[in-house]
């Protein structure tokens, strides 16, 4: 879950990350008087906002009216503009790079940084960047920063900045449960301060029920993602014309690759999980419905989830929705026979192989 | 000793939880040796003919060597940390969505300590005709020749029930877990599995996110001698969507199939194109 | 380090561990309006207040002003009380032990809880107290808690607030650098509510440079024993009549070992370190002959320490003190020979080997 | 290898400081390895002929195993945990006043890692014609078959040369550290001193505080066939008195000279009056 440039300054603020003053506004009326130049920048979960001119400078009161009332209900890339940062101009001496991340093949953190930032860190030469793994146990501790520090050449008394910074942002990274946290850039003003510039926090989606105060829609799902999600589905919505129930997200996954294979074009991936529940069934024909298929193909393996309850879904789904779209289904495993002579009252023939279902799906996708 | 044996003495925490309870009557059924549940305040009471206790201390009196915790998300690290502390050396962890951090630690604390994890969110492990941990359907397996590793759960149960079907027999499934931070390489499990007496083909089903698969590339091109089958869920993946598994997601272009598929083409191993084909290619 | 009491209440309280309403007075006029019924205990680092008379209850306002009056200034088993601590009468229910301390053998915490409380652990029987090592590395975690209030067999309601008191206690004792923390008692009350009614923590004096805010005078030291620790001298004054500097702790013990074996009474133990300077040492003769011993040995191993260094320093506390009491010198090791020589001109013939010394200076107390 | 011999390769942290700077001229002049000295910002430079490198991680260039920690308190958990990070097997802390709560958890976390920890607040190690690391004072060692272990500094340097004053030999001289947590107990030490060919007799010099030599005296009892010798300091010692040492004091009645006398004695390991007794017991 991707956090707002405000929300993440407001999370290193109480860290004790310093960050520019700077106040958010949802309309004009909450704009503060002007007192000197200052930033506009539209707070929408894109990079590259300055690019697409989310990002002003104001230098008079009346640019600072202007441009909030320009920003506020624009869209930028599609998105819309809902809240405006109003941050204090920094004079920028230099522009560094940090971030802490998970390592995936290390299961550890690792810390990267460079003395090249303020662009995308993956257009900076391998030689220009510091990597450091941590090790979660011991946990950070100061060395790190100070190896960090000397590689990034950094004089005494940023660097004793730069490891409370570093610090700081190691305990917002295990804190706030973060899949990443990242400051670009990081700035040595003028005035010879460092502050981050900016801010960008992922924070891990399994970890919110112990951050309730942080609720973001995420703008990158559909309406009929946020729809599954808030029912609790595994759903991603896909450019193509079948349908998709399965169980499991590794089956599902192999569904829509199988589909893809044979020429057939999903239109979904839908993760039943591991149910045993008639309505669960039901409520996923809904979501499914509303994508509008050509066809639908349901594919089970039954385990945990057993192939009559599924059946019973798909025969009631049938008739409540009064579905007109061919559906194929394929049901092996637990109860497979019950869940066969289910569904052969309401006129399917279930399909106790996955790929038999395939090519029958794709088919009947093509003729619809 | 592919992680589970017949001397495999298994401690169920949550034993009265939906999932908890559920599983263990399935174990038992497959012949696990389930000798104690955790439930605290329950103490005295038996499930399924299995004793139940207060804490994992208690459950030490029955000379468990393994657990496995079924408790929700927000309870698995005390959980986890309870069985390290406790001694016991392999944890199975059965909950999703346990946060990544947590499982981190509890990785690291357990290596430490030499004590094997295995998942989060996975469905465990499965060794016909001597014990199981966790979830997998007792009705799929034969006991044989194959060794299973796979990221994913139903996708698992399928292929081994193609290669049942298809005449061979499997000798250990292990299940790694669909999360971006699991306790299992593909690496750690194909050491298992090469020196398996019991394990003459090795079939790894991998998905896209991470770089697991590569790894074990290299790691079999090395070290392993044994046939290698792959399948790799994902290919059709658009990236940066989470296809249901935490860990199953394409970032900045690493993690995906195209790149699993070629490492593992490069080291001689097959993947195959779906999971009934698997067994085509064990002969 | 021993804190107060209201100084542990109010860790406590900022640490989220229920401490009864309560405030502090240092004269009669800091006093607020009597409202109800309360203690008015004397903040001394002494147990067995109560016992003593330190602890008094008011049940109007003559009589808080009255027993207020009588504590602030008087004196406890030779403690004077400077300060009370007024606190609101709690009903206690029942009374628990609960404290975490070193395990040294294990070099680990350990939890010790009771449900016998209000007295001391020690009279406790043994099968009435649970004990729970913590794995510092694991940290503490909920199932520890748990155990311990199955042991304790607390109601369910209860146990939630016992296991948010345990688990803030650690904190405290992890967070402050803590020897002990120890709540005895910790009272439910009739109300039904969990409260630590006491508080007791003694904080690594080691530690005291990342607590700088606590600075507490050790009740226990003697004047003298308190200007060596000021001067960074460890010493500790004993009943005997031979004063004793050596270098080393385990160097020095072994001399006032010696020294009682053959029926000597050392007058103190003073460990000059691992020095190299000449003024130290001269210090040290200022602390010992304030202690006005009737002999002064001076047992040195030199390494670090140099015998000549010692040697010059004697030699000049000799002449600068005017000192008529007999000295005996055992010097051995490093620049041994340049001691000796040093020391002969000032009229001391130094041993090389400790027992004749001993002996030598147990002989000469005698006489002197 | 009782803790250190000819392939022993030192880094020192802190190594321009005072103490650093004399005790790794005193080390060289042993023959200590010393391979490199970490002072953060001072890469390039040399003392006594050492390379000086700004971090641990520099320091492994010259692959040191092990390590002597000579930085103020404050900085003794940072330096030790940048050690067993790079990866070193034995630290040896001299720095005195370290937080006892920072050297519980530097020592679990060593121990977890197999790395031995030595010290804090403690001469150190010597083995007389291999290595030494610490602070002990050469000239009173001669190599020979006793083997000692001390909770003292000058205490041990006083037996030690009454020990080579007598005739003996000394095959390693182990200072525990008069901390209340240490890395290393007596027993830890028998353990390698039993095992030593070089040792012969070993000497255990005690003190007040905690139960390390009570539990040496059950070790002894049950797995030590070498002839022990021992002797306690703080016979004399008034309780609740801390003398000197933070772990020399007697709390509670706890740490007494004359529990600890009565324990070696009960398994026949004869305690010295007096430091210059020790030799007297050795033949």
């Amino acid at each position: 879950m991707n956090l707002y440039e405000y929300m993440g300054k407001n999370i290193f603020r109480s860290s004790g990350i310093p960050v520019p003053d700077g106040y958010v506004v949802e309309k004009l009326s909450e704009l503060k008087p002007f007192e000197k130049p200052v930033a506009v920048k539209s707070q929408i979960l894109l990079g590259g906002r300055g690019k697409s001119g989310g990002i002003k400078f104001a230098r008079n009161a009346d640019e600072l009216k202007d441009f909030t009332g320009q920003l506020l209900g624009s869209k930028i890339r599609g998105l819309e503009v809902k809240k405006v940062l109003i941050e204090e101009m920094i004079n920028i001496d230099h522009e560094f790079y940090l971030s802490i991340a998970l390592s995936r093949p290390d299961r550890r953190p690792i810390i990267i940084a460079s003395a090249q930032g303020g662009v995308e860190i993956e257009s900076v030469p391998e030689d220009k960047i510091i990597k450091r793994l941590v090790d979660p146990i011991l946990g950070y501790s100061d060395y790190l920063g100070r190896e960090i520090s000397q590689f990034l050449g950094l004089s005494k008394d940023i660097s004793k900045d730069f490891m409370s910074i570093l610090r700081n942002l190691y305990n917002v990274y295990v804190g706030e449960d973060c899949e990443l946290v990242e400051i670009n850039p990081l700035v040595i003003t003028k005035e010879g301060k460092m502050i981050a510039a900016d801010s960008k926090i992922v924070m891990d989606t399994d970890s919110m029920y112990r951050h309730r105060d942080i609720n973001i829609t995420d703008p990158e799902k559909t309406p009929l993602e946020l729809e599954a999600q808030s029912k609790g589905y595994a759903f991603v919505e896909l450019d193509g014309n079948i349908g998709v129930i399965a169980n499991g997200a590794g089956l599902t996954m192999a569904t829509l690759d199988a589909l893809t294979l044979h020429k057939g074009r999903p239109r979904n991936f839908l993760d039943l999980g591991g149910t045993d529940s008639v309505d669960i069934v039901i409520t996923a024909f809904d979501l499914v419905l509303k994508a509008k298929p050509s066809a639908i193909l349901v594919n089970i393996f039954g385990g945990v989830t057993k192939c009559d309850t599924v059946a019973s879904g798909i025969a009631s789904a049938k008739e409540k929705f009064n579905i007109k779209q061919p559906i194929v289904v394929r049901l092996s495993g637990v109860h497979e026979e019950e869940g066969r002579e289910i569904l052969k009252k309401s006129g399917i023939d279930a399909y106790s192989q996955m790929m038999p279902a395939i090519e029958a799906v794709v088919n009947k996708a093509v003729t619809a | 000793m592919a992680y589970v044996d017949e001397n495999t003495r298994v401690v169920v925490q949550g034993i009265t939880g939906h999932q908890g309870s559920f599983h263990t009557a399935e174990m038992i059924k497959f012949g696990t040796k389930v000798v104690a549940g955790v439930t605290p305040g329950k103490k005295g009471e038996k499930i399924h003919d299995v004793p139940i206790v207060n804490s994992m201390r208690e459950a030490m009196d029955y000379e468990p060597n393994a657990s496995m915790i079924a408790v929700p998300a927000p309870f698995v690290k005390d959980a986890a940390y309870e069985a390290i502390d406790a001694g016991v050396k392999l944890i199975y962890i059965l909950t999703e969505k346990v946060p990544f951090h947590d499982t981190m630690e509890i990785f690291h604390q357990a290596s430490l300590r030499s004590v094997t994890l295995l998942g989060p969110n996975g469905p465990g492990v499965t060794r016909p005709g001597y014990s199981k941990i966790g979830i997998m359907p007792n009705q799929i397996f034969r006991k044989g020749d194959v060794a299973v590793a796979s990221r994913s759960g139903t996708l698992t149960y399928e292929i081994v029930d193609s290669i049942t079907r298809a005449g061979y027999g499997e000798s250990t499934v292990v299940g790694l877990g669909g999360d971006p931070v699991v306790g299992l390489t593909f690496v750690d499990v194909l050491k298992v599995f090469e020196n398996d007496p019991d394990t003459k083909r090795i079939v790894l089903v991998g998905e896209i996110g991470g770089s697991n698969e590569e790894k074990a590339a290299e790691y079999i091109r090395d070290h392993v001698k044994k046939k290698v089958v792959a399948y790799i869920t994902g290919r059709s993946a658009p990236p940066g969507k989470r296809m249901g598994h935490a860990g199953a997601i394409i970032e900045k272009g690493v993690g995906t199939a195209e790149s699993k598929i070629k490492a593992f083409n490069s080291v001689g191993v097959k993947v195959a194109d779906y999971p009934d084909d698997v067994p085509k290619y064990l002969g």
